[in-house]
């Protein structure tokens, strides 16, 4: 065993691990807390597939962002939340149940990926991988623009999508989350 | 070429352990004599009315929500930045209309009244 | 770099069966949500994979396929919970409660 | 390659010699040296922490018109020496209802959260810890990590003020990280790259500073909330919430969230320096000359680099000790109505600008970029002006009336 892998497989376990908390844990905020020990997890685990933009993405978003959100929910509905009550076995086994299932069949297709066994292969020396990014978000031509090649997939569609999508979430979150009062008020 | 994140893990184990050791010296030496008043909720003196995890102004929570799709859509930006140098003038009316999306949600925020504290 | 893509595959498609069994067995809407907080991680892991292993080729200098869904994914995440806890919150005023089997605006 | 001209690389390579010579596995080696690498850095971090400690209570007594400490050693130098004796020997006392786990989490999250910035933090040219080419997002997102920190120590402490110090602190930190973001994508335009070390080798002939006067001082306006630091402080107003945040912590517990505070505060001096003011080099061509030469040797510029900081550190004491406290709608009101505008007009103009001057002469590309932000500063003014105008309009009349329906009663 290489030190990769070693490296992989305690950050694997460790996700896993917190993960299994996350949708175990009696107190909402833990609960919370334990997502976020799964989030630098899978930021870990970005950074061993040399992904960096994504690594800082992530913290920054999902545990500067999301989870703070969250923290902040649960607290706003602390009367009812403290603790989340465990539901009846009657819900607990078809999920458990169902979850199996699914995990045997997402099992099944990984191995019957005739790629599965692939080694990555080395990383191109002079790839700005940020740059390329933006090249591939903003440029009609994708990431052409970065590689100097003649056509590229392009996601300037998507990405602008995205953002006309972040507004109306915006909106739509700040309708739901005000009360009538304060809408009529303003 | 070195790995940096693998420098920056390895870093940030190092930036766990050194805080650790003070507070493992302080837990050896320092004086333990805990007692029922001491371990009381500190509020300068009075006792502590119901529990201190009291629901808090919803407020908070607005801002929270806001800053979460601002945070967003300004982290995506930076990629724009970066490319900016190597693509057509195309590409920064490109990020103007992201950043136009940006302002209307803010403009729509300060219509509302949404930014003012109660 | 002698990790095959299958681990990856696998951690994934694990951390995506945790997520669903917190997102089916939960009372608690917050909690679900989590649960689907998990589910999408999980499929940005095995996107930024995939890019990891099949989408760079040696012939062809810069291609970004996973990590552009991989970046539009975290938008429709962040834009997914701003607007789930908003509805959560809803309810919870009206309700007083955010167990999801008591709600009950849309059954009949 | 010798000692002089590139010490961590010189070092790096007699240990890997002497280390082979040993017969250890290079996976080894290259652990043992990320070891001692980071070892070395967080250990001189440390240190300057500590003589931070006396800077800042010498600094704040002069302000104050007082002495500071000046009992221990020569000038109170062993001041911070006994300060920390003090802080370890210290009864230390958790409160019973706390949640045990993440009370003593916090703590130490506060201090990683800080201390990790110092990993891609560049001293020199050839002195720095990782070059990341993420740079700038890291800086934020151990930013994201110091707002987790303050979250979980206000929440595990059960204690009202803490709740309601951490809240605030949390609302004023992520409303002030929007212009921070908006505003750090200036350099990461100008600089093309968002390596830190990239930004400060592109500062060689002229500081991002004199380009973009405005970014800088949003930035420093938004890096002072962001240390929660007066007067944005109001997440431990001690006439209202006691302490805030850490009212429950005691002996090297609270050690550990203040010096976090004095070290972060250092370290966003010098992040000024670099993303600003050119870091360790910046002198503006004059290295280029052959008298001048040794402004590049590594020890230069990192003497450079923590003289930079220190005066950015310096002008965060200087507005810290002399500006009142602000209240919470007003510290929301001027991010969200003010900064974050502001940093997103200054962010438009300068993308146009320098992708449209890109192949035009140095001069005239600096030149108008800094037009630029005279133009903005000064109708941003004039805006303010106006406005002030109308609210001191609308007073006036409003008081007139208000007298003459007293006169009209009496």
């Amino acid at each position: 065993m290489t030190a990769e892998q070693g490296l992989f497989l305690c950050a694997a376990a460790f996700t896993l691990a917190s993960a299994v908390m996350v949708v175990s844990a009696r107190r909402l905020i833990h609960a919370a807390l334990w997502l976020i020990a799964v989030l630098s997890g899978v930021a870990i685990l970005y950074a061993l597939l040399q992904a960096s933009f994504l690594v800082v993405v992530q913290v920054v978003i999902y545990i500067g962002a999301i989870a703070v959100l969250f923290i902040f929910a649960i607290m706003l509905t602390r009367r009812q939340t403290d603790h989340d009550a465990p539901s009846r076995w009657t819900r607990r086994a078809p999920a458990f149940l169902i979850s199996l299932l699914t995990l045997g069949a997402l099992s099944g297709i990984v191995l019957a990926f005739p790629e599965a066994g692939r080694l990555p292969p080395p990383m191109p020396p002079d790839l700005d991988a940020v740059n390329a990014l933006g090249a591939a978000l903003l440029s009609p031509t994708g990431a052409a623009a970065y590689a100097g090649v003649l056509f590229h997939e392009s996601y300037v569609l998507p990405f602008e999508v995205a953002s006309v999508l972040l507004l109306a979430a915006l909106v739509g979150a700040i309708y739901l989350a005000t009360t009538e009062r304060r809408r009529r008020e303003s | 070429m070195r790995n940096e994140w693998l420098y920056i893990g390895v870093f940030l184990i190092v930036a766990i352990i050194v805080p650790l050791v003070p507070l493992g010296f302080a837990a050896l030496v320092a004086p333990r004599k805990p007692n029922p008043t001491k371990r009381l909720t500190y509020e300068c003196g009075v006792e502590t009315v119901g529990d201190a995890w009291v629901q808090f102004k919803a407020q908070y929570y607005i801002f929270a929500l806001v800053f979460l799709i601002f945070d967003v859509e300004t982290v995506f930006l930076f990629p724009w930045a970066l490319a900016l140098n190597r693509l057509p003038m195309f590409a920064v009316t490109e990020g103007a209309v992201f950043l136009g999306i940006l302002v209307a949600g803010l403009v729509y925020l300060w219509r509302k009244g949404l930014l003012e504290w109660q | 770099m002698s990790i095959p893509l299958s681990w990856y595959l696998f951690l994934a498609a694990a951390l995506f069966c945790t997520g669903l069994y917190g997102a089916l067995s939960r009372r608690n809407a917050i909690a679900i949500l989590l649960g689907v907080e998990l589910m999408l991680n999980a499929v940005n892991v095995n996107l930024i994979a995939f890019w990891r292993y099949l989408d760079l080729r040696p012939n062809d200098p810069a291609p970004m396929n996973g990590q552009a869904f991989a970046v539009i994914v975290f938008a429709v995440a962040a834009a997914e919970v701003a607007v789930g806890l908003a509805l959560i919150l809803s309810v919870y005023r009206r309700r007083k409660t955010v167990a999801a089997d008591e709600v009950n605006l849309l059954k009949w | 390659m010798n000692f002089w001209n590139d010490p961590l690389h010189f070092l790096a390579e007699q240990l890997t010699a002497m280390l082979s010579r040993w017969g250890l596995p290079t996976a080894w080696i290259t652990f043992i040296e990320f070891f001692l690498g980071a070892m070395a850095l967080i250990v001189f971090a440390m240190v300057l922490d500590i003589g931070l400690v006396w800077v800042e209570r010498k600094v704040v007594a002069r302000f104050q018109d007082r002495l500071g400490p000046n009992r221990l050693g020569p000038f109170g130098l062993f001041q911070p020496v006994a300060d920390i004796i003090k802080m370890v020997i210290k009864e230390d006392i958790t409160p019973a209802t706390a949640d045990k786990f993440l009370y003593n989490l916090a703590p130490v999250l506060a201090a990683v959260a800080v201390i990790a910035l110092w990993a891609i933090l560049p001293l020199a040219s050839t002195i720095y810890g990782a070059d990341l080419n993420v740079g700038l997002l890291y800086v934020i997102a151990a930013g994201a990590l110091g707002t987790l920190a303050v979250l979980i120590a206000g929440w595990a402490s059960r204690n009202k003020f803490a709740l309601l110090g951490a809240f605030r602190m949390v609302a004023s930190l992520i409303s002030y990280e929007i212009p921070m973001v908006i505003v750090l994508l200036v350099p990461t335009l100008l600089a093309g790259t968002m390596s830190l070390r990239g930004i400060a080798e592109a500062q060689r002939s002229i500081w991002f500073a004199l380009l973009s006067p405005l970014a800088c001082l949003i930035f420093l306006i938004s890096a002072i909330a962001e240390l929660g630091r007066a007067p944005f402080d109001l997440h431990e107003a001690e006439s209202e919430i006691v302490a805030g945040y850490h009212i429950e912590y005691s002996g090297m517990k609270f050690g550990w969230f203040y010096a976090a505070e004095l070290l972060h505060a250092f370290t966003f001096g010098g992040l000024l320096a670099i993303l600003f003011f050119g870091g360790y080099t910046g002198f503006f061509g004059l290295e280029k000359l052959p008298a001048f030469i040794w402004l590049d040797n590594p020890f230069v510029q990192a003497a450079v680099f923590l003289a930079k900081a220190m005066v950015g550190y310096w002008v965060i004491m200087w507005v810290k000790y002399s500006l009142p406290r602000v209240r919470i709608d007003h510290l929301l009101a001027f991010n969200w109505k003010f900064l974050t505008p502001l940093a997103l007009v200054v962010l438009v103009s300068t993308a146009i600008l320098h992708r449209a001057l890109m192949e035009a002469p140095r001069w005239q590309y600096g030149m108008a970029l800094w037009l630029a932000n005279l133009v903005i500063a000064w109708i941003t003014i004039e805006i303010l002006r106006a406005q002030a105008r109308r609210q001191r309009r609308h007073q006036r009349a409003a008081s007139q009336r208000q007298q003459t329906a007293q006169e009209q009663t009496v």
